[in-house]
């Protein structure tokens, strides 16, 4: 059969991200495929050179659309290290629980995703339903869905009361018996089982060889989690398990997904059982010292890493994000060789593509 | 085929729970939104609260607030709704509470008029 | 992993074996809030340092790589600028290389021999700093148009940044 | 004039339309209702169908004007022929002996029609999308025919109003061949490209399949035709497993007809709701390795009970 050349974004149903694949398939087999990034390179780091620590809150939530908190919560610990700040407990319990909320918002809304792509609607549904308990949990708590404007150089700027921790507990309760259900359905239903078994996978070697982090890192038996390598307050006082699988296929990180959205669930109740109390923020200085910090973050996707360095000034001198997606996406061209035309959106979903996250 | 079986079971009862437990989704502009007192929506003002310190105006990372001085005691502070990004760093900052988000849900504006707001207009 | 005594442990005994094998040059050692040790060394140094990495104490997982341009202190270059290139390590603990570069037509040798994974941070420092790496499979922009044809855009971004906001 | 009532009225062309939109409805509200929304409301379906006619037709370059406009028609055409043999309630507008072979056939060609319009299209997406068609064609096309020749082996006649009449007799043919029945349903799933089977127009595989290139009036007659190829499918399958039968004779046809193509319906509903699309390749695994050799074996089994 003839070659076609099949285009991939950056606008298509396949793939609602924007980026673009050229894939030459041959009949319903992808042989080559090209990619092309860069569609929404805002040049946000740029950017934060331009505008003040405090201001640049508000633009670091902006470089993704799910995991907005993980990303300011970085750059505050990074600012608060060189303004060498020691946060109130409190503050850090109220950043954790954010950050585990939006864990499992993003698995669900990635399982969504990839049941969308399986032609599974009812997961899909489901799935979006039961995300929609951890929105309105956020959006109590913050006044926000996505971006929550939680975090300020110093803590946090939300406090709660024992009886809306107690509704939180509620909704919790709820949302750990659906999550788990839906952990149900991953494990045994079958046809879900047959579009994603033995699809995009990525074996150890693979994985370390091209540094991936996250679900993905976890899915093909690499055992990492900076919540728990890296000893962040508060998580060293929690119990969790941080699953892992060996098969490296969409099913196995679509299990370890699931499964930590329900070690998050968890997490969440210990941290509210656990709220220390005290004041949730100390000042910050506007000025930060001269000098240079590096701080990582487990997001949804993996691995965040920040690096500012400070010139004395309001402003940052410079400040690097990477983003958990990029070490994904340097992996596709291995997942997308030689699988069928119908396996692509499998495989592109698989790895939780965010590509604002990448392009930044 | 206990696994063929169990593969049925776990989605069955849901879905047909779900036939007759009825929608979870409202139509949005006729049915009840829930919104939480705390969502952060338009942008309001205590006018009489506003000290003209200009302090929201330096902190906004959207430049949605502009503050006019024209002289001692008479300034004016605009607000631009379409540059605005909800995110409260003005409430934040503001030393005399007088910015505040209310949990309207709607907050684009409906005219030309209002893509200017004039929030205070403080005369001597 | 990352007991409080250990900390730092994978930084001093990565200096330690530098220095045992390349007893001529010289190391600078410096800390950088969280916990991250950063050793500063000469370019050409860069991959015996990460073969040291990788082969004796076992840390393969490459975070990302960072570039910078700094004032340069000595002057040794016509710019008046340094790239400094950092590339942060992770295996419980941090641990930043950091070589300096000239501001004019800075060149280092690409990590992608060893780290496969380097790859794109490569191409986004190429792009944005114009630094090229030698032996890079594939060096072409990751983000920008195809057919950009300015100055690397970060580059001279002190500067730039600095009249943006208005700065003297 | 009773000739042209039964062509254009009931159970012929309006009838039918009445039925598609209906259908069209029915489906997604049941559909949207087992994941918990709200779902279109009646009119949607006839909306979206007036809407379609009144776009803009985009005349895509490269595509032979008079094939793209044909094949809808031809689909369509074919669908509401092979309507006029199917009896609703016992009603036909035409019935003969042999009349099952040809409503088969007619209901074949809107399959090679939809292969036709991914082929003569420049769009890559319309191409893999029309060499799927072709392929799922094959895959559930025989096993299809072999579950709907069963019932005519049982009754003796190719004639659907006869068998009809035979179950009337004897009792529901689902019940006689359940086998039959489940694979007639799989098989028609299949013919209308429904989920789980809609691999050809999958959106997030091949965007449109082989009429993404379409647009307006095409397109609304394409739409027309495949929910009209719902409605008579349904109505064959009803006819011919769920025919008459002694207990329900006391009440009115045409509503106890109706009740069951409902829940002919409500099974296809309950199936998009419950499975998750399958791959090309594994629908052919599906089709030749467990759908054909149990069709075989539910032919041989009628031959020798019945024959």
């Amino acid at each position: 059969m003839s070659k076609l050349v099949v285009p991939i974004g950056p606008q298509h149903p396949l793939l609602k991200e924007p980026l673009s694949f050229r894939l030459t398939v041959e009949g319903e087999r992808v042989t080559e495929s090209a990619m092309r990034l860069g569609y929404v390179h805002r040049g946000i780091e740029r950017l934060c050179q331009t505008r003040t620590y405090v201001q640049n809150i508000h633009l670091l939530e902006r470089v993704c659309g799910i995991c907005s908190h993980v990303h300011t919560t970085t750059y505050c610990r990074a600012v608060e290290a060189l303004a060498g700040l020691e946060l109130p407990p409190r503050a850090l319990h109220l950043r954790a629980l954010l950050c585990e909320l939006e864990r499992i918002h993003s698995h669900m809304l990635w399982l969504g995703v990839l049941a969308r792509n399986v032609g599974f609607d009812t997961i899909f549904m489901y799935a979006w339903r039961d995300r929609e308990i951890v929105l309105d949990i956020m959006e109590d708590l913050s006044g926000g869905r996505v971006s929550h404007a939680v975090n300020v150089i110093g803590g946090v700027r939300i406090d709660l009361d024992d009886a809306h921790r107690d509704t939180i507990l509620q909704q919790l309760d709820l949302l750990e018996d659906q999550v788990e259900w839906l952990l149900g359905v991953v494990e045994h239903e079958r046809t879900l089982q047959a579009r994603t078994r033995g699809i995009g996978v990525l074996t150890l070697a693979d994985v370390r060889r091209y540094c991936v982090v996250g679900p993905v890192a976890r899915a093909s038996g690499l055992d990492i989690d900076l919540r728990r390598d890296d000893r962040q307050a508060p998580y060293d006082q929690m119990h969790y398990e941080v699953p892992v699988h060996d098969a490296g296929d969409v099913w196995a990180r679509t299990l370890v997904r699931v499964k930590e959205a329900v070690e998050s669930v968890h997490l969440c109740r210990q941290i509210l059982d656990t709220l220390p109390a005290g004041a949730v923020s100390v000042r910050a200085p506007r000025r930060i010292p001269a000098g240079e910090a590096v701080t990582r973050s487990e997001a949804p996707r993996g691995e965040v890493i920040y690096y500012v360095r400070s010139d004395g000034s309001d402003h940052p001198a410079r400040v690097k994000i990477r983003t958990p997606t990029l070490t994904s996406l340097i992996t596709l061209p291995d997942q997308l060789r030689d699988v069928a035309m119908a396996d692509v959106s499998v495989v592109l979903s698989g790895v939780d593509l965010c590509i604002a996250c990448a392009d930044r | 085929m206990k696994e063929a079986f169990r593969s049925i079971a776990c989605l069955v009862p849901q879905v047909f729970r779900a036939l007759f437990r009825g929608p979870q989704t409202v139509a949005f502009p006729f049915g009840r939104a829930n919104i939480p007192e705390g969502y952060r929506g338009r942008l309001r003002i205590h006018a009489d609260q506003c000290r003209g310190c200009g302090l929201c105006v330096r902190d906004c990372p959207a430049s949605a607030l502009e503050l006019q001085r024209e002289g001692r005691g008479r300034f004016r502070l605009l607000y631009y709704p379409h540059r605005c990004a909800y995110c409260g760093q003005c409430e934040l900052s503001c030393t005399s509470k007088a910015l505040y988000h209310d949990n309207s849900f709607v907050g684009g504006v409906a005219s030309l008029d209002e893509l200017v707001t004039v929030m205070v207009e403080r005369e001597g | 992993m990352g007991e409080v005594g250990h900390q730092a442990a994978l930084g001093k005994a990565l200096v330690q074996g530098l220095r045992v094998k390349f007893p001529d040059v010289s190391f600078r050692e410096q800390t950088m809030p969280v916990d991250e040790t950063v050793v500063i060394m000469p370019a050409s140094l860069l991959i015996p340092a990460v073969k040291v990495l990788m082969d004796d104490l076992g840390i393969w997982h490459l975070s990302t790589i960072t570039a910078d341009v700094a004032a340069d202190s000595g002057g040794k270059a016509e710019t008046g600028e340094l790239i400094r290139l950092l590339y942060h390590f992770w295996c419980g603990e941090g641990v930043t290389l950091c070589v300096e570069l000239p501001g004019l037509s800075p060149e280092v040798t690409t990590l992608t021999g060893l780290i496969p994974g380097a790859a794109y941070y490569e191409r986004e420092i190429y792009e944005m700093f114009g630094v090229t790496f030698d032996g890079h499979p594939d060096l072409r922009p990751l983000f920008l148009p195809d057919d950009w044809n300015e100055e690397p855009p970060m580059r001279d971004s002190t500067a730039k940044a600095a009249a943006a906001r208005g700065d003297p | 004039m009773m000739a042209l009532y039964r062509l254009l009225v009931f159970p012929g062309f309006g009838f039918l339309f009445v039925c598609a939109m209906l259908f069209d409805w029915i489906d997604r509200r049941v559909i949207a209702r087992t994941q918990e929304r709200v779902g279109p409301p009646w009119y949607q379906p006839l909306a979206d169908f007036i809407k379609l006619l009144a776009k803009e037709d985009v005349r895509t370059e490269g595509v032979h004007e008079v094939a793209a406009a044909g094949l809808p028609i031809v689909s369509l055409a074919s669908v509401l022929t092979a309507a006029l043999y199917v009896p609703v309630g016992g009603v036909a507008a035409a019935s003969y002996e042999g009349d099952l072979i040809v409503v088969l056939f007619l209901l074949s060609v809107p399959a090679l029609a939809y292969f036709l319009a991914g082929w003569i299209s420049p769009g890559v997406y319309s191409v893999i999308g029309g060499h799927r068609s072709l392929l799922q064609y094959f895959s559930y096309e025989v096993p299809f025919m072999m579950a709907l020749a069963s019932p005519a082996v049982l009754a003796g006649s190719w004639r659907i109003m006869s068998i009809v009449a035979y179950q009337g007799q004897a009792t529901w043919l689902a019940l006689i061949q359940p086998l039959g029945f489940l694979l007639a349903i799989v098989g028609l799933i299949g013919k209308l490209k429904r989920d789980p089977l809609d691999i050809p127009k999958a959106k997030s595989e091949v965007v449109g399949g082989p009429l993404t290139e379409y647009s307006g009036r095409k397109m609304a007659i394409w739409h027309l035709a495949m929910d009209m190829q719902t409605v008579v499918g349904i109505f064959l399958l009803v006819n011919l497993f769920l025919g008459e039968s002694r207990f329900l004779e006391a009440l009115p046809a045409f509503p106890v007809f109706g009740a069951k193509a409902l829940a002919i319906l409500l099974l296809l509903s309950m199936a998009s709701a419950l499975y998750a699309r399958l791959r090309i390749d594994q629908l052919a695994n599906l089709g030749w390795r467990v759908l054909a050799p149990l069709a075989l074996l539910q032919v041989m089994a009628t031959l020798w009970v019945g024959g």
